[in-house]
């Protein structure tokens, strides 16, 4: 790295490109600051105005995304959102991205950005009780697919089974349009009591800042910050020594830990130190309260000699974390962490001046006014533009796609098809028991957790189809939402809040930026109208390699009430002579679907219509209906459309699989009736005896039903197309991914 | 009669095993840390799954060496009811209380799962009310769980009947397709040569409730409830080494 | 002083990570390579200046924490 | 031909292996240990009499599979 002479050295125009500032916020910096910033000073403006860290091309558009509502008690702005559960308690939750470094070290990458998610969480004063990944990868053609897939699905299990999180639910998707760029986005949720929220706003001038945890090394210099605010140019070897190792006994001890000290009044303020590390959590806290921060780098525990104050202030050392603490009661925190077999020093005080100071070997080596790298870091409104083709890509003419001849084997095409197959392969992989909440457990539509002190349930699901997005990315976000919420609602609960991931390409690009708007208008127009606000998220931009970005991909992470843990439901038919019924109304739409890209090879078309207002109804009638203790099973109707809803609910039972006779007249394509995705439909079966009262639940809401069928047999009929077993449903199903994965090779 | 339940730096299951017993089984429980010498009296020691100090040498390597599995083996020696689940087995194969090792999956993957375990011995305090042969239904949940031991302690084991569980497939036979982790002779659980130490990998404390995993496993916590009620028979009282 | 130490599992005991990388090795067209075996290698600084007392501690931390005596084997070297 | 390989983490790259290893070594009384690194041990046998050509192999191997170039770095020898 740089000597230390060299650090203090006034910057010059050069340093700054090298750091990624444009000319217009390097001369910013110097008119805020009335002088040219040294070099340290220069590299904290570089990470603090990062788009990773500064927002600066999605802040004015994220602002108008729904915040308030009767169950938040704290929304975006802090480490995580905090929505109230009553009984005293409430839920953390938030998903963040790991995509660039998990590319670049799909194991490490994976497991540092569940580390990362966990520490938001417990730093909100949280017991983690879930994880949940949203994952997406090339196609399983694509060379490099496998070995990403492998890597990342152990370094997510290895970390949250090591820290003891189950991890219950999640999402995997492959299409070539992430070949070049995977997305890793985890979520953690955590429990708490309402009234004992830690936030890391810096406060009371003289207070000690403590550092807590792992000692710092040189590595991530430059990491996410960085490597997030920036596109691939396909020489990710010359990125590669800022990948960061996961160590995540160390996240354990550091969660029971801060758990512990929290229970002791010695804390002010708490913060992980995450992306730019020690600079983007001092800065922070201190920017939060208002307040100066001093930091005395001597006294950072570090891992190897010869750190200078640049990278000691840049490092992305992992399980670290900040802490502002009661003047008096730093013994406190360090006979907590002594327990804990970790480090803990008093780095640093609160001061009253609003400043950074940053001071090494006695010498003052940056001083900075908070407010220049927080509020006033810039902002742009970037110009957007409709891509050029986006009319072209929404024609598809129904009349010129040929039927297929054999529907059940369509069908077996759809179930083996990656996209659809089952993911017990990825889950099987991960613990998802550990706590003893676990009442649903992956393999259907929501994860269930128990929650022990107040008898209550939290349903929690992630969900995004980035085709969707693609063909519309306005109309696919809101899809996004309307289905996570769909997810939550078939397993018993109401949807009370949501989380949210953006992963989209290079926001300097008119198009890219004009798809970011369009789909944070979409999940603004879906939570509006089902009451789920928005708690927190996070951006991922620059998801590009030479120029060609991912589909756009905002991902939902949603989260669900139930009253009563004990009334909640799953997807798998239950019982011999249970009715089938579809809610709901299929439409004949083929725009965008897994069909169509599977069976005719083509992204085309407009994504199913949604009408926000019958998605609310058919919450309305679920949890109704749910309520009520009348249904067997319930499923939302996705990915494959209504004949793959249907062999799900044969095939994903974890024990005796049933099979269905459907006798239903639709007078539309065939296809379109068996594998298009009409939104708003949910299959239920449920005992003959309770139809007439759910046809007044129905008729009540109002809304739209129609009886299919019956559970029955070992077949799945759909009379007059198919008639298959429903072991043989089964095996193309279940065998698809560890089929793809098995064939070992490097 | 008072149960307890160590806590070592990266024990995980400590919470659910104590939640089984005081929550489900309704008896007290003892937090045992790791760096305590004082049992406190307990009738029966419970070494929780997790991953100890990581895991990070091998599984059980660094925590065998803790204050406490000095105790347990003084305990244990002197007949003293010992249990250990998943990363506690492996603590007690690394300290010498139970023979053999757990080596990595055969599929060299973490496998979390429902597995079928039988009950194959019924005369140990941890198994006394089951019947032979009885098929249960246990979550595992391990990347280090395929069991060895070397060929002349595997026939002292069968031979003395210390194979208290073992994997089977759906129609209850112990083949290979039953076996998850690829355990020699689809082993799942044994005890010593005394019966008073038992190790396991499948994880009773997650089968212990009908809304959760099922509560095929609550059996074995009444077991020992029992057992200690009805006295154990403190038959071999000698500190024997299976290792 | 620095020791290099070498934890190999025992004859006969299953090496399913060898097997897998000997398996990996011929996918990727090295068929020459055979008999895989994955081991550990544990490196350390010794603050010991007597090397016959450094043999001797170094054996004891193999016997009774590097190594696991009933699956591998070990040897070191020290310099 | 036999060749060994060791792989071990890139200087600055967190080994949180060797370090709860040290720590563990520390309890037990062995304070003269530092700086204690984990790393892998490949052993294989090759079919190759080339000297040369195995070396050039091995290496091949070690870049493609055996070592993570992101953040490990490796040696072998032949004999
Ligand atoms: N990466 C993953 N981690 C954990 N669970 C997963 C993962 N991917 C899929 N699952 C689980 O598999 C089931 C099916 O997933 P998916 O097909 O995405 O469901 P849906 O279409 O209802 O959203 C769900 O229970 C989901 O939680
Ligand atoms: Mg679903």
């Amino acid at each position: 790295m740089m000597r230390l002479e060299d650090q203090t050295r006034l910057a010059t125009a050069d340093d700054a490109a090298e750091h990624g500032l444009t000319a217009a916020e390097f001369e910013r910096i110097g008119g805020g600051m009335g002088r040219t910033p040294n070099v340290v000073e220069l590299a904290v403006f570089s990470v603090m105005w990062s788009e990773h860290c500064s927002y600066k091309s999605s802040r004015v558009h994220l602002k108008k995304l729904p915040t308030s509502g009767d169950h938040v008690l704290q929304g975006p702005g802090e480490n995580a959102g905090v929505l109230d559960i009553g009984d005293g308690l409430a839920v953390s939750f938030k998903i963040e991205s790991h995509n660039h470094p998990s590319y670049v070290e799909p194991y490490q990458g994976a497991a540092t950005g569940v580390g990362g998610i966990l520490r938001d969480i417990f730093t909100m004063g949280a017991r983690p009780v879930a994880n949940l990944n949203s994952l997406r990868f090339g196609s399983l053609e694509h060379p490099r697919t496998r070995y990403l897939v492998d890597g990342v699905v152990r370094g997510i299990g290895d970390y949250g089974n090591c820290v003891g999180v189950p991890t219950v639910g999640g999402e995997v998707y492959f299409d070539a349009g992430y070949n070049g760029n995977i997305l890793v986005n985890a979520m953690t949720v955590g429990l708490l009591r309402a009234d004992k929220i830690f936030r890391a706003a810096a406060a009371g001038v003289g207070n000690p800042v403590l550092y807590v945890g792992s000692k710092t090394g040189r590595d991530g210099i430059h990491g996410a910050s960085l490597l997030a605010s920036a596109e691939f140019t396909g020489e990710e070897e010359q990125k590669r020594p800022t990948v960061q190792v996961g160590d995540p006994f160390t996240e354990k001890l550091l969660i029971e830990a801060c758990l512990e000290l929290m229970e002791l009044d010695a804390i002010v303020a708490i913060q992980d130190m995450g992306a730019a590390g020690l600079t983007s959590s001092s800065v922070e806290m201190a920017g939060r309260g208002g307040t100066g921060l001093r930091l005395d780098l001597d006294r950072i525990p570090v891992r190897e000699t010869g750190m200078t104050p640049y990278e000691i202030l840049l490092s992305e050392s992992q399980e670290r974390m900040l802490i502002v603490a009661r003047a008096g009661r730093e013994h406190v925190v360090r006979d907590v962490f002594a327990k804990w077999q970790l480090d803990a020093e008093v780095v640093g005080e609160v001061t009253d001046d609003g400043h950074l100071d940053v001071v090494f070997g006695g010498a003052s080596v940056a001083r900075i006014p908070v407010g220049m790298l927080t509020d006033d870091a810039p902002a742009y409104d970037r110009p957007q533009n409709e891509p050029a083709d986006f009319d072209t890509r929404q024609e598809l003419d129904l009349d010129r796609l040929p039927l297929p001849t054999d529907f059940a084997g369509t069908l077996l095409q759809l179930l083996a098809a990656p996209n659809v197959a089952s993911k017990a392969w990825v889950f099987d992989q991960y613990d998802q028991y550990v706590r003893s909440n676990t009442v649903v457990a992956p393999g259907s539509d929501a994860a269930v957790l128990r929650i022990k002190e107040s008898g209550k349930g939290l349903a929690l699901s992630v969900d995004c189809n980035s085709r969707y997005c693609l063909l519309d990315p306005y109309v696919g976000a809101m899809i996004a939402v309307a289905e996570a919420a769909r997810n939550v609602v078939c397993s018993g609960a109401r949807p009370i809040g949501i989380t949210n991931c953006l992963n989209f390409g290079n926001p300097e690009k008119p198009e890219i930026m004009w798809q970011f708007a369009q789909a944070v208008q979409g999940i603004h127009d879906a939570c509006v109208a089902l009451g789920t606000p928005v708690t927190g998220g996070n951006v991922s931009f620059y998801n590009e390699t030479e120029g060609s970005a991912i589909p756009p991909t905002p991902t939902i992470g949603m989260v669900g009430l139930l009253d009563d843990v004990e009334t909640h439901m799953t997807q798998w038919f239950k019982a011999e002579g249970d009715v089938v019924v579809l809610l709901g109304r299929s439409r004949e739409e083929l725009g965008g679907s897994e069909y169509l890209a599977t069976v005719h090879g083509q992204v085309a078309g407009t994504p199913p219509w949604v009408d926000l207002k019958l998605e609310k109804l058919l919450h309305k009638v679920c949890l109704k209906a749910i309520a009520d203790g009348i249904l067997s099973s319930a499923h939302d109707v996705s990915e494959g459309g209504l004949a793959v809803a249907l062999a799900e609910c044969c095939i994903s039972a974890p024990a005796a699989k049933l099979g269905a006779v459907i006798e239903f007249d639709s007078a539309m394509r065939a296809d379109a009736f068996l594998f298009g995705e009409s939104q708003s439909r949910v299959v239920v079966s449920l005992p003959r005896r309770h139809l007439p009262r759910l046809r007044e639940i129905v008729a009540a809401a109002p809304f739209e039903m129609h009886v299919l069928g019956e559970v029955r047999g070992h077949r799945l009929r759909i009379v007059p197309h198919l008639d298959v077993d429903v072991s043989e449903l089964q095996a193309a199903w279940a065998s698809a991914l560890p089929r793809y994965m098995e064939k070992r090779s490097g | 009669m008072r149960w307890g339940v160590v806590t070592f730096p990266g024990s995980n299951d400590d919470h659910d095993t104590v939640h089984a017993i005081a929550d489900v089984l309704g008896e007290p429980t003892v937090p045992l840390w790791h760096e305590d010498r004082d049992l406190q009296g307990v009738d029966v020691v419970v070494l929780p799954g997790g991953f100890s100090y990581g895991d990070y040498l091998r599984p059980g390597a660094m925590a065998r060496f803790s204050p406490i599995v000095d105790s347990i083996a003084a305990f244990a020696g002197k007949g003293g009811l010992v249990w250990g689940i998943c990363n506690g087995f492996q603590v007690l194969c690394e300290a010498g209380l139970l023979p053999g090792a757990l080596v990595r999956n055969r599929d060299l993957r973490f496998l979390c799962r429902r597995a079928r375990i039988r009950v194959e011995e019924t005369d140990t305090a941890f198994t006394c009310r089951y019947a032979r042969g009885d098929v249960i239904t246990v979550p595992v949940k391990h990347g280090d769980g395929c069991y060895v031991v070397d060929d002349d302690t595997l026939q002292r084991l069968e031979h003395n009947r210390q194979v208290v569980f073992r994997y089977v497939d759906d129609a209850g036979g112990a083949t290979d397709r039953g076996n998850p982790n690829g355990s020699v002779a689809n082993i799942a659980g044994v005890v010593n040569a005394t019966r008073n130490v038992l190790g396991m990998m499948p994880h009773p404390e997650h089968a212990v409730e009908r809304m959760l995993a099922g509560d095929d496993a609550l059996e074995m916590f009444r077991s020992v409830s029992q057992a200690i009620r009805k006295g154990l028979p403190h038959k071999h009282s000698v500190a024997v080494s299976d290792r | 002083m620095r020791a290099r130490v070498y934890v190999t599992r025992k004859q006969g005991v299953l090496d399913p990570q060898g097997k897998a990388i000997e398996h990996s090795l011929h996918a990727l067209g090295y068929a020459e390579a055979n008999e895989v075996r994955l081991g550990k290698f544990i490196e350390l600084a010794l603050d010991e200046s007597d090397a016959e007392r450094a043999r001797a501690r170094v054996d004891e931390m193999c016997r009774r924490l590097l190594a696991n005596g009933v699956i591998e084997d070990y040897r070191f070297e020290i310099e």
